[in-house]
């Protein structure tokens, strides 16, 4: 049983070094992003198996902390990165949001 | 045993959707269609690895603490899907290197 | 067979790594760096796993992928905001300030020229290859395992890993404390806090998912806290937890932060480093020595010192991630 | 009283490491009154070193087991970590209690601004915490921590003007230093994995000569000698600090970097001891003339105050590392390198301090308009010349008295027929004399006719400080047999 | 194949690797000159420090050695400090010289000495201004 899990878990570790070609050849910083928050969830599930095979209970806590603070680096890469908001376009108009005054132009 | 095989059969079904999401992320031509690839790996495949590892789990806190890292991860996997389609949508892709 | 498999996982995990590690310093786009940093994070996490250290696998998710990927992707942008404004000015200002090449030129590092190549590589093949030597002619194990054993029952908390870091080293463990709040006293002594240029993400997606997850992450960090007395978790892995949040919390509302007078913010930043040396004090005076805890008292001081940490650790991961001094602090 | 000091002695080491602390602490959580608890912190911080040192002397130990050893929360040695105080580290925290109190008391009238006292006091009080702890600690991690402490609030210091020339400064600094504590870090790692033990006695113990200590001792001196600005080393001395405020450029000329090379000499005398070798030595050797006469150089040609004094810290600092070879062929003689260090520590900061005032009276600090300043500030320029003489080991100075038993250990080595030893004698003489054209440099301009400018007005502090502080650094001389009576209680040394 | 799982056995791959990563990192400081990317550098030779630690600590069978286990979270949160101050000063750095690549070269002798004990140097008083209106 242990050996399954291993081999699965070899198994993601080749598919996150596979997704890293789209880190390294993605033309926009999207994909990247996109492909590092695949590795995290692929993260997760190894490191659940893991906890199987190594029979340390401890590392379920390791991958709620990585599903929860997955978010942050992407949160962080839509709100600070990337062009800034060309002034007038529609998606304001659309939703009717306030136009932030002072928001970097 | 009935529960070894159980679980043997739902990881390798959620091995099939990991590997199809890198396979999406890979091939796919443009960003929206690889959203798609990696919330797929996201909420099928994990789901099917901790329904499978939920069959293993000893009490019923380690089944609840399963399924709550899935909420979290597929909280995750959303928010940065739509946020990254959102931004990419209202002004193209922000190519950073050329 | 289970053991050939690990190494197999081994040397897949190291591959990964090092390639990762390889390509993240070699890449010319400052954003590609940073998100294969944020991979060699993961990965890495991974490795401690694999080296049987759930505590540091711990530390390193709440830090890799919490503080320092947001940290990291601010800086960029802090720059970029930063190269643009003074760009506006000169002749050469690219058409559109906000334009892409304006992105481009801010977070672009041409390669390096070729004539350092030849004598990096050589002193860093050097300085790996005589490590690598003296680390295989090394004997076996020889750690303090054995000793830290006997010690354990007046420790006051029964994982080994506390135990040390609160007991045994405790002095170690408070000069950590007081190098964080060192370093957050740095980067206010370099300024006030400049506004945190935000793209905007209308829609209801992004305040719906922090109102979800803010309320978990404070949960599982004092969960993780509470555990670090007997299982993996503690002061260091609860504040980063506690921080990560925070952090989502500015990034979901960079506009209006909290105008906290100094007085109280200060306090609530040196209050971890504050209490411990008070504890130790009162170590010295009638305890066993400074930052000794009397063997009766050792759990309950213990978790008073975690509980203050976390505070503080917390407070000033998110002080560093705002990089800048408030202005209460000036008044 | 004989027989009370060796008790009191553990409770007085745990004490001054527990009270720079709480005033650090203090200081941060109270910055409104930051400059208050920074002064009379200061005072109180001399004195009860001053009684430590009164008590480690009381109590009288013979050299072999001179050193006081107290287990932080009564864990020993190999579990627990351990304050180790001896005559070495004893000498040393007097030199930092000295230049400490009077770059506070400068400080005082330095930083008058309300919202920078705020930001200046608690760094520089952890910085001053940090050296307490670097000198008293025995554990080979602690003091990668410690060093930790020491450079991260000196690199926020170096930045504080906020110049462009400031704030680049410090980034090099901070990435030197960065790299030199990891390099420290795998050094301490490296015999970590080789015997299982942290603390430095026992680690004395168990070291032979092996490919992991080879490595550890290249690790660990290179990370050092890179904080301490050894000359290869040394790139980033000029512009940090050259550009850094004068409290903060005196600070870090005297203790920082004499800290580090404080912590070059436990290593050598204690894990790594079997593995000098002549020839080591006389590499080392040869690194100390280069950095006399590029340091001598620099300084000759340089054009600010600041810039002068810096480059003079790169060339002191050669002679420390002439003084290696010297300290194999006759053991005794590290007891006179470690005094030469403390008085030039000494000097350096008045000159340091000195040229703070010049340049706050003139508004900048290049050497060639400060023709009037000088000749209208009489006092500041005695300060300048009476620590510039002890730097140039002129006679009844402390630095005379260095370079007397520097020269004395040279023609030792040529007696004991190593030829390399004339090398020695003549760079130690000659940088006297190069020592004289670049302090002489920064003087001369008084003697000439010219119009006085008084400048703008010097707070007290700025003006009587540094004058104190040079005749302490003057009278170091007298106080030779002391101190080295002090150095002689190290035990293990040879 | 005993010889082989023997050898690769994680006490020797690990320290090897965090090795080969301490001058990978070291190569990189040398090699690059924008500051972020060095201080990436300087993150990966502390990681490879920390592996060299743990892997040490994970030799023989038994559970690793919670003493190196306790040293290398001290060392990883001592690391996130230094970051993290380091990175607020590269942004210091560029809003002051617009570019974040160290400037080689020897300091100019009449660069503006913006001395902190001067009457002019008065960042309260322009605090009040600002905060008056």
């Amino acid at each position: 049983m242990t050996t399954f899990y291993l081999v699965a878990a070899i198994f993601l570790l080749a598919t996150i070094l596979l997704g890293l070609i789209r880190v390294l050849r993605g033309p926009g910083s999207g994909d990247r992003m996109l492909a590092a928050q695949l590795f995290g969830t692929t993260g997760v599930t190894i490191l659940l198996l893991l906890s199987m095979t190594l029979e340390t209970p401890a590392l379920v806590d390791v991958a709620l902390v990585f599903a929860l603070l997955a978010v942050v680096a992407a949160v962080a890469f839509v709100r600070q990165h990337g062009l800034p908001e060309p002034s007038g376009t529609p998606i304001h108009q659309r939703h009717g949001q306030k136009k932030d005054p002072d928001d970097d132009r | 045993m009935i529960a070894n095989t159980l679980t043997v059969i739902l990881i390798l079904a959620g091995l099939v959707f990991f590997a199809a999401g890198t396979a999406g992320l890979l091939r796919f031509p443009d960003v929206y269609s690889r959203l798609h690839a990696l919330t797929k790996a996201d909420n099928v495949g994990l789901g099917l690895v901790i329904l499978g590892l939920m069959l293993q789990a000893g009490g019923p806190a380690d089944i609840l603490k399963l399924f709550l890292i899935w909420v979290l991860v597929l909280a995750a996997g959303t928010t940065a899907a739509h946020m990254v389609a959102q931004r990419t949508w209202t002004h193209g892709e922000f190519e950073s290197d050329r | 067979m289970s053991d050939l498999l690990l190494v197999v996982f081994d040397l897949v995990l190291l591959v990964g790594l090092l390639g990762v590690a390889w390509r993240c310093l070699a890449s010319t786009d400052l954003f590609r760096a940073v998100v294969l940093f944020i991979t060699f994070g993961l990965l890495l996490a991974l490795a401690w796993v694999r080296l049987e250290a759930p505590d540091i696998a711990l530390a390193e998710a709440a830090i890799g992928a919490g503080i320092t990927g947001a940290l990291l992707l601010v800086t960029l942008e802090r720059l970029r905001s930063i190269v643009v404004e003074r760009r506006r000015g000169q002749p050469d200002e690219p058409p559109d300030p906000a334009g892409a090449d304006a992105l481009l030129h801010a977070l672009h590092d041409p390669p390096p020229p070729r004539r350092t190549f030849v004598p990096a590589l050589t002193f860093a093949l050097v300085v790996g290859g005589l490590m690598v030597t003296a680390l295989w002619h090394q004997p076996d194990a020889v750690g303090l395992e054995p000793v830290v054993d006997e010690h354990m029952d007046v420790s006051g908390v029964d994982h080994p890993i506390t135990a040390v870091l609160l007991n045994f080293r405790a002095y170690d463990t408070f000069l950590e404390l007081a190098i964080v709040l060192i370093a957050l006293l740095g980067a206010w002594s370099l300024g006030r806090y400049d506004r945190l240029p935000a793209r905007p993400a209308p829609g209801p997606i992004l305040p719906g998912t922090l109102r979800l997850l803010v309320p978990v992450a404070i949960v599982t960090g004092v969960y993780i806290l509470w555990a670090g007395s007997h299982a993996p978790g503690g002061a260091f892995q609860a504040g980063a937890i506690l921080g990560a949040a925070g952090i989502l919390l500015v990034l979901a509302r960079p506009r209006d932060l909290p105008m906290a007078p100094s007085s109280p913010l200060r306090l609530g930043l040196a209050a971890g480093v504050a209490l411990f040396l008070a504890i130790g004090i009162v170590g010295l005076l009638i305890g066993p020595g400074l930052l000794g805890y009397p063997p009766a008292w050792a759990y309950p001081l213990i978790i008073v010192i975690e509980v203050a940490a976390t505070l503080s650790i917390a407070l000033t991961l998110v002080a560093l991630f705002i990089a800048g001094r408030p202005a209460g602090d000036d008044r | 009283m004989n027989e009370a000091a060796p008790a009191m002695l553990p409770l007085a080491i745990s004490g001054l490491v527990a009270l720079s602390l709480a005033l650090a602490i203090l200081a941060t959580v109270w910055p409104r009154q930051a400059h208050r608890i920074g002064g009379y912190g200061a005072v109180v911080v001399t004195a009860s070193v001053l009684t430590l040192s009164a008590l480690f002397l009381a109590a009288g130990p013979e050299p072999e087991s001179a050193a006081t050893r107290v287990a932080l929360g009564g864990w020993e040695a190999p579990l627990g970590l351990m304050l180790h105080l001896d005559g070495l580290s004893m000498t040393l925290l007097v030199l930092t209690a000295v230049v400490g109190l009077a770059t506070s008391l400068y400080s005082l009238g330095y930083v008058h601004d309300p919202i920078e006292r705020r930001q200046f006091w608690p760094l520089w009080l952890w910085l001053w915490a940090g050296l307490n702890m670097l000198l008293l600690s025995g554990d080979a991690f602690n003091l990668y921590i410690t060093l930790e402490v020491v450079s991260l609030s000196a690199v926020a210091l170096v930045a504080f003007t906020g110049t462009a020339a400031a704030v680049s400064g410090a980034m090099r600094y901070l990435l030197v230093n960065i790299l030199g504590s990891l390099s420290f870090l795998m050094g301490v790692v490296l015999l970590f994995g080789e015997h299982g033990v942290l603390d430095l006695v026992l680690l004395e113990a168990r070291t032979e000569i092996g490919p992991t200590e080879r490595m550890a001792a290249v690790l660990m001196t290179a990370g050092l000698m890179v904080k301490a600005a050894l000359f290869p080393l040394h790139v980033w001395l000029a512009p940090a600090h050259g550009s850094a405020p004068a409290p903060v450029s005196a600070v870090l000329s005297g203790l920082v970097v004499t800290g580090s090379f404080y912590l070059i000499l436990r290593l050598w005398m204690g894990p790594f001891a079997p593995l000098a070798t002549p020839a080591f030595g006389i590499l080392v050797g040869l690194l100390g003339v280069a950095a006399l006469v590029w340091g001598s150089a620099q300084a000759l040609r340089a054009g600010r105050l600041k810039s002068i004094v810096a480059y003079s810290t790169v060339a002191q600092f050669g002679y420390l590392l002439i003084a290696f070879p010297l300290m194999l062929v006759d053991p005794e003689a590290w007891k006179v390198v470690v005094f030469f260090a403390v008085v030039h520590a000494l000097a350096k900061a008045s000159v340091f301090l000195a040229a703070g005032t010049l340049q706050h009276a003139a508004g900048h600090d290049r050497v060639a308009e400060m023709g009037a300043i000088l000749r209208a500030r009489g006092r500041t320029v005695f300060a300048l010349g009476l620590a510039g003489v002890s730097l140039m080991g002129l006679p009844f100075t402390g630095g005379f008295i260095a370079k007397y038993l520097l020269l004395e250990a040279g023609l030792g080595t040529i007696l004991a027929g190593s030829l390399i030893g004339v090398l020695w004698v003549v760079a130690i003489a000659g940088g006297g004399l190069l020592a004289a054209g670049y302090v002489l440099r920064m003087v001369a301009p008084a003697f000439h006719h010219g119009p006085r400018d008084a400048g703008e007005a010097v707070s007290p502090w700025m003006d009587w400080v540094p004058l104190g502080l040079a005749v302490v650094a003057a009278a170091a001389g007298f106080a030779g047999t002391l101190t080295l009576h002090t150095l002689t209680l190290t035990p293990g040394a040879p | 194949m005993e010889w082989l799982a023997q050898q690769l056995a994680p006490g020797l791959i690990y320290p090897t690797a965090g090795a080969i990563l301490f001058a990978l990192g070291l190569y990189g400081l040398i090699r690059r000159h924008h500051l972020v990317l060095r201080i990436l550098a300087l993150n990966i030779m502390g990681s490879g420090v920390f592996m060299v630690l743990l892997g040490i600590a994970a030799r023989g069978e038994g559970p690793p050695d919670p003493v190196a286990q306790a040293l290398t979270l001290t060392g990883i949160v001592v690391a996130v400090s230094a970051t993290a101050f380091a990175l607020a000063l590269v942004v210091r750095l560029t809003r002051i010289t617009g570019q974040a690549v160290m400037l080689p070269g020897p300091p100019d002798d009449h660069a503006p000495v913006d001395d902190i004990s001067r009457e002019e140097h008065a960042p309260s008083a322009e605090y009040d201004r600002e905060h008056r209106e």
